[in-house]
């Protein structure tokens, strides 16, 4: 479905990714892993072609990613859902909602896609005319969930969800990641928060200084010595 | 005006100018033409909106990228293109004043003993539906949000699919349009002349400012309260200082009510 | 950066010349008084250059420091009879006090806020200066009968004054208050975790440029024997014009101002004399659009201005030049 | 020794509470490792170590001193350089020139400060680049330049904000190497945030260990690196998530 083959990317004269090749297959969740700063949040930024690949290709449903325009892709189903939420902080709720369906693709199911947002969180259906600036953390996390799933996404790209999370509501957030997963939506999620993720997901890769070092299911990398090595340096 | 400074975060030194533009493309129309004012908002404002798309797209949005010593490099382009305004203005009408003498120039209605400048009415009531206008706009359309979207977070806009290249390019567009119909509107109640324009400028940014950056109802206020400020400075301190009161408000607010007025309106 | 803070070999040359111009031109008082007015821009434009381009704070009200100095030579001649010649200490001293003052409030404010604080600031001084009648004489202005009628010794008076503010602003950019100005340009955060008394360098930074804007302004004084308020504390063709002319020669560099001072006013005069009576008369009107235009153009293609970008023009003209011999 | 001594820091952004009452020692000549997960509040510690944020409560003293509430410019001043963890060259100076502007905390001469500068462009391998402009240096430079500014400054106290990410092997030697020899060679103390955990569990002599704003262990590598709630906070609490989807 997703096919990213030998990629390296930079900003100016700083190269990030060094060859990144990996696949997702339809109704996957698979996790890149890795610390912070080791280059997760870019291999998304390349996906979704916000800053260009410098060699290799991106192939999404025969869609070359990385000669399409942003726009394109996001018609084509590919949603990514940025680091730090990046909600509109002076509008409503349900305006960031709707900000989130300008697509073609997804546009005439607006009024729909609004419904199954609030049925899937019920506390954004409370504040829908508050000010999303104003919402607590947890709260905003789902709002950026939501505005994501409002384009109709194929695969739904998420940055780091859980970050600066109570755990409570990060074991809430990954239930949404996979309640949304059992709907069809593909996922492919980043995180630093090993354990959990690589306990739910399906397939993993682990990502070091921009180089993918490790892959596996869950449970593999789960009981991995390496694993464990690269996170805490023991 | 607040649409431009709040969406594109430059402040533009040119506003007034292209107020005087508009003012002086009203005129032709009306003096050789001979079409109303009001009618020639229709004309007039498609005019200004394609000049300033014009400007903003070839003058302003290159700049965007470019590494300058200075990071004021937009604003100092506005005043670049002010002045080519002026000067314009001023080999084509010469530097005489003008003025639009219509049948409704000197009318009045009264409300008991108070009277009302007819013209003035009548763009009152012309902007507060702008406004309002605007306001559905920015509020009920995918247009609009994007632009509001654009403004408060680019990179998530960017995420969302919006071009925001070409809103901001829009934006200084939609901002100026809104100028020329301020421009249509004041003709018959002011003189005309090639170097209006800074006036209206620093009238612009004070109820910017005051209204806080961005925001369409804080304008409305903003401008209110400059007129009364103004009235008052004039009454109670002398006639000189009506335009020092504005000033005056303005630094203090910048300096230390950055948000202005916003905080109350939020749109 | 030059260790070696004062002129260089090429600079006494350009002093040299400046020192011999007049009398080459002293059958042409108007020339000469083109020249005097070259040089006033420079000072100006050093002074906002040394703020505004070395510092990085955008003034947009330097005709309040200006008129401040003109007036502090105005008045005491306007009420006491004293020289206005005590302008030329007087005026920069007063220009300081003030950017002292309007530092305390402007620079609350960072960036373009800070460019529309000094609009501000200096557009109410306009007016309170046309108000206060009492003062300042109002919108009359005050006269006074200038002293010399040869405009030789005020020639070398500005000529005095511009090379100081140019042999002031190198060495200062070659001090220890430079690389601060300049740290402060580039990074106000960097420049406080190096230990860099952010607030404390910007006022000096004003404070040195407000001196010189205010000599100059006294000298406007001396030399044209009037003050006018709608003049001295112009926003157009004070404030603005003295932007552009950084801006045209080329921001943050040693000689920027001074040519842009010398390509603003030759613009103005060789359109205002329509080429010099040669071309059409019409186009004596164009000479603020053409200077506009240039401005334009400028901030477009040579962000640097014509100092700082001299190598890519002369890479330009050097490419034309060798396609132009095949 | 203790050279920077903090008490019940805590610093508040509105509702969300970035550092929370965080007590830190640090010895005079040690390396002194602080880490936690992303978004934990080791960056935010820094800023309010060089007062880039005004503290909330608890206070922070520095050889004895009382800084809490000092500018930003008059702790430099007194001590404490600082690395950005995205580097802040003066970009149109050249690097010799960056290192000045920092050497004049202490020198009042150009010639003085030249000279500092000269020494620590050595120091920093930096001497083939020196006429650069620190803005086109690549990024390997552009992090020993943001060292060599505050060694510039002549600091007693460095505090070290991931000076590692991005560096490849190579480089990342390198960057070890410098950090090694400020303290051997300089005798500076340092505080160092890394991603890195091999750099930093390789470095450090203690490490702080915070997740969430508040301190959850400390110690010598090997134990914070055993530590339950360390573990915890890096790889996430035990599988939790419904049920297992692999089956």
């Amino acid at each position: 479905m997703l096919k990213v083959d030998h990629v390296d990317m930079g900003y100016g004269d700083l190269q990030v990714l060094w060859d990144i090749s990996f696949e997702v297959i339809p109704g996957e969740i698979v996790v890149l892993v890795g610390a912070n700063g080791a280059g997760k949040s870019s291999i998304l930024r390349t996906i979704s072609n916000i800053v260009p690949a410098s060699t290799g290709s991106i192939v999404f449903n025969d869609l070359e990613l990385t000669l399409a325009e942003p726009r394109e892709i996001i018609e084509n189903g590919v949603i990514h859902v940025p680091e730090g939420r990046h909600l509109f902080n002076d509008m409503s709720v349900e305006e960031n909602l709707i900000m989130g369906s300008l697509s073609n693709h997804a546009k005439p199911y607006r009024k729909q896609s609004l419904e199954y947002c609030y049925d899937l969180f019920p506390r954004l259906r409370e504040r829908r005319t508050q000010l999303a600036g104003t919402l607590s953390g947890g709260e905003q996390q789902m709002v950026a969930v939501a505005r994501g799933l409002m384009a109709k996404p194929k695969i739904l790209m998420l940055d780091e969800p859980s970050l600066g999370l109570a755990p409570i509501l990060v074991q809430e957030i990954f239930e949404i990641a996979r309640a949304v997963n059992q709907e069809g939506i593909t996922i492919l999620l980043v995180e630093q928060n090993v354990r959990q993720t690589l306990a739910f997901c399906h397939r993993a890769y682990v990502i070091e200084n921009g180089r993918i070092t490790k892959s596996g299911t869950g449970q593999e990398l789960l009981n991995d010595e390496y694993v464990r090595e690269a996170f805490l340096g023991i | 005006m607040t649409l431009i400074m709040g969406v594109l975060n430059i402040i533009n030194l040119a506003h007034g100018q292209i107020l005087m533009l508009s003012m002086y493309i009203t005129w032709t129309l009306w003096k050789f033409f001979g079409i109303d004012p009001y009618i020639a908002i229709f004309i007039t404002i498609p005019i200004v909106f394609i000049i300033a798309e014009g400007i903003s797209k070839y003058l302003l949005h290159p700049l965007l990228g470019k590494d300058s010593i200075l990071p004021e490099n937009q604003v100092l382009m506005t005043v670049g293109i002010g002045m080519v305004l002026v000067e314009l203005a001023r080999v084509v009408y010469s530097s005489d004043y003008q003025s639009v003498q219509t049948t409704y120039t000197n009318k009045s209605w009264y409300l008991g003993t108070i009277s009302f400048n007819a013209p003035l009415t009548i763009a009152f009531v012309i902007s507060i539906i702008m406004t309002i206008g605007l306001f559905i706009f920015l509020t009920r359309t995918d247009l609009g949000r994007s632009v509001r979207a654009t403004a408060q977070d680019k990179s998530a806009a960017a995420l969302m699919g919006i071009s925001t290249g070409k809103i901001t390019i829009l934006t200084y567009g939609l901002g100026s349009a809104l100028d020329a119909a301020a421009g249509s509107l004041l003709l018959p109640v002011y003189y005309l002349y090639p170097d209006v324009g800074p006036l209206f400028t620093v009238k612009a940014f004070v109820i910017t400012i005051l209204g806080g950056l961005g925001s369409t109802v804080g304008a409305i206020l903003g401008g209110l309260i400059l007129g009364l400020a103004e009235t008052f400075g004039a009454t109670y301190i002398s006639m000189g200082y009506r335009d020092a009161v504005g000033l005056v408000i303005f630094l203090l607010v910048l300096v230390f009510f950055p948000s202005g007025l916003k905080r109350f309106t939020r749109v | 950066m030059n260790n070696f803070p004062y002129l260089e070999k090429r600079e006494w040359i350009i002093l040299a010349v400046a020192a011999l111009v007049p009398w080459l031109f002293s059958f042409s008082p108007y020339f000469q008084g083109l020249l005097i007015l070259v040089l006033l821009w420079v000072v100006l434009g050093n002074s906002w250059n040394l703020l505004a381009g070395y510092t990085g704070q955008v003034s947009f009200g330097h005709a309040a420091f200006f008129g401040i100095g003109a007036y502090a030579a105005a008045i005491p001649y306007h009420h006491f009879k004293i020289s206005p010649w005590w302008g030329l200490v007087t005026g920069g001293l007063a220009a300081v006090i003030l950017g002292y003052l309007l530092g305390k409030l402007v620079f609350r404010l960072r960036g373009p806020y800070f460019a529309l604080g000094t609009l501000a600031s200096g557009e109410i001084l306009r007016l309170v200066f046309g108000e206060e009648e009492w003062l300042t004489n109002g919108h009359n202005g005050i006269f006074y009968m200038t002293t010399f009628i040869s405009k030789i010794p005020y020639y070398y008076l500005i000529l005095l004054i511009a090379v100081g503010s140019l042999v002031a602003v190198k060495a200062i950019m070659n001090s220890k208050l430079g690389f601060y100005f300049l740290s402060i340009r580039e990074d106000q955060e960097a420049a406080e975790a190096l230990g860099i008394d952010t607030v404390k360098y910007k006022n000096i930074s004003l404070a040195i440029s407000a001196f010189f804007a205010g000599i100059s302004g006294a000298f406007y004084m001396i030399y044209m024997g009037f003050v006018d308020p709608e003049v001295v504390f112009a926003l157009h063709s004070i404030s603005i014009i003295t932007i552009l002319v950084g801006i045209i020669g080329g921001v943050g560099t040693i000689w920027g101002p001074a040519v842009g001072a010398l390509i603003m006013v030759f613009v103005q005069e060789l359109f205002r004399s329509s080429f010099f009576g040669l071309g059409p008369q019409w186009i004596s009107q164009m000479h603020s659009l053409v200077f506009g235009a240039l401005v334009v153009v400028v901030i477009l293609y040579l962000a640097g201005g014509v100092v700082g970008d001299w190598d890519i023009i002369r890479k330009k003209f050097a490419g034309k030049v060798l396609k132009a011999r095949g | 020794m203790s050279i920077l001594k903090i008490t019940n820091l805590t610093k508040n952004f509105g509702g969300l509470t970035a550092v929370n009452n965080v007590n830190l020692e640090v010895k005079e000549g040690e390396i002194l490792g602080l880490i936690g997960p992303n978004g934990s509040g080791k960056t935010t510690l820094f800023n309010l170590i060089n007062s880039y944020y005004p503290v909330s409560a608890g206070t922070i003293e520095f050889n004895k001193l009382d800084i809490t509430g000092k500018t930003t410019n008059q702790i430099a001043r007194l001590g404490i350089g600082r690395t950005f963890q995205v580097v802040k060259p003066l970009k149109r100076l050249s690097v010799i020139d960056n290192i000045m502007a920092g050497a004049f905390a202490r020198e009042n001469t150009f010639a003085g400060a030249r000279k500092v500068a000269t020494e620590v462009l050595e120091f920093c391998y930096l001497d083939d680049v020196a006429e650069m402009k620190a803005g086109s240096l690549p990024i390997a430079g552009r992090k020993r330049l943001e060292i060599a500014k505050a060694l510039a400054t002549r600091p007693s106290l460095l505090l070290l904000d991931e000076t590692a990410a991005g560096l490849n092997p190579t480089e990342l030697l390198q960057a070890i190497e410098i950090i090694k020899k400020i303290r051997g060679d300089l005798g500076i103390t340092i505080v160092i945030v890394e991603h890195i955990m091999r750099v930093i569990m390789t470095i450090s002599d203690r490490i702080h260990a915070i997740a969430q704003g508040a301190t959850i262990a400390e110690g010598t590598p090997s134990e914070v690196s055993r530590n339950p709630a360390v573990i915890e906070a890096y790889l996430g609490s035990d599988f939790k998530v419904g049920d297992h989807i692999h089956a």
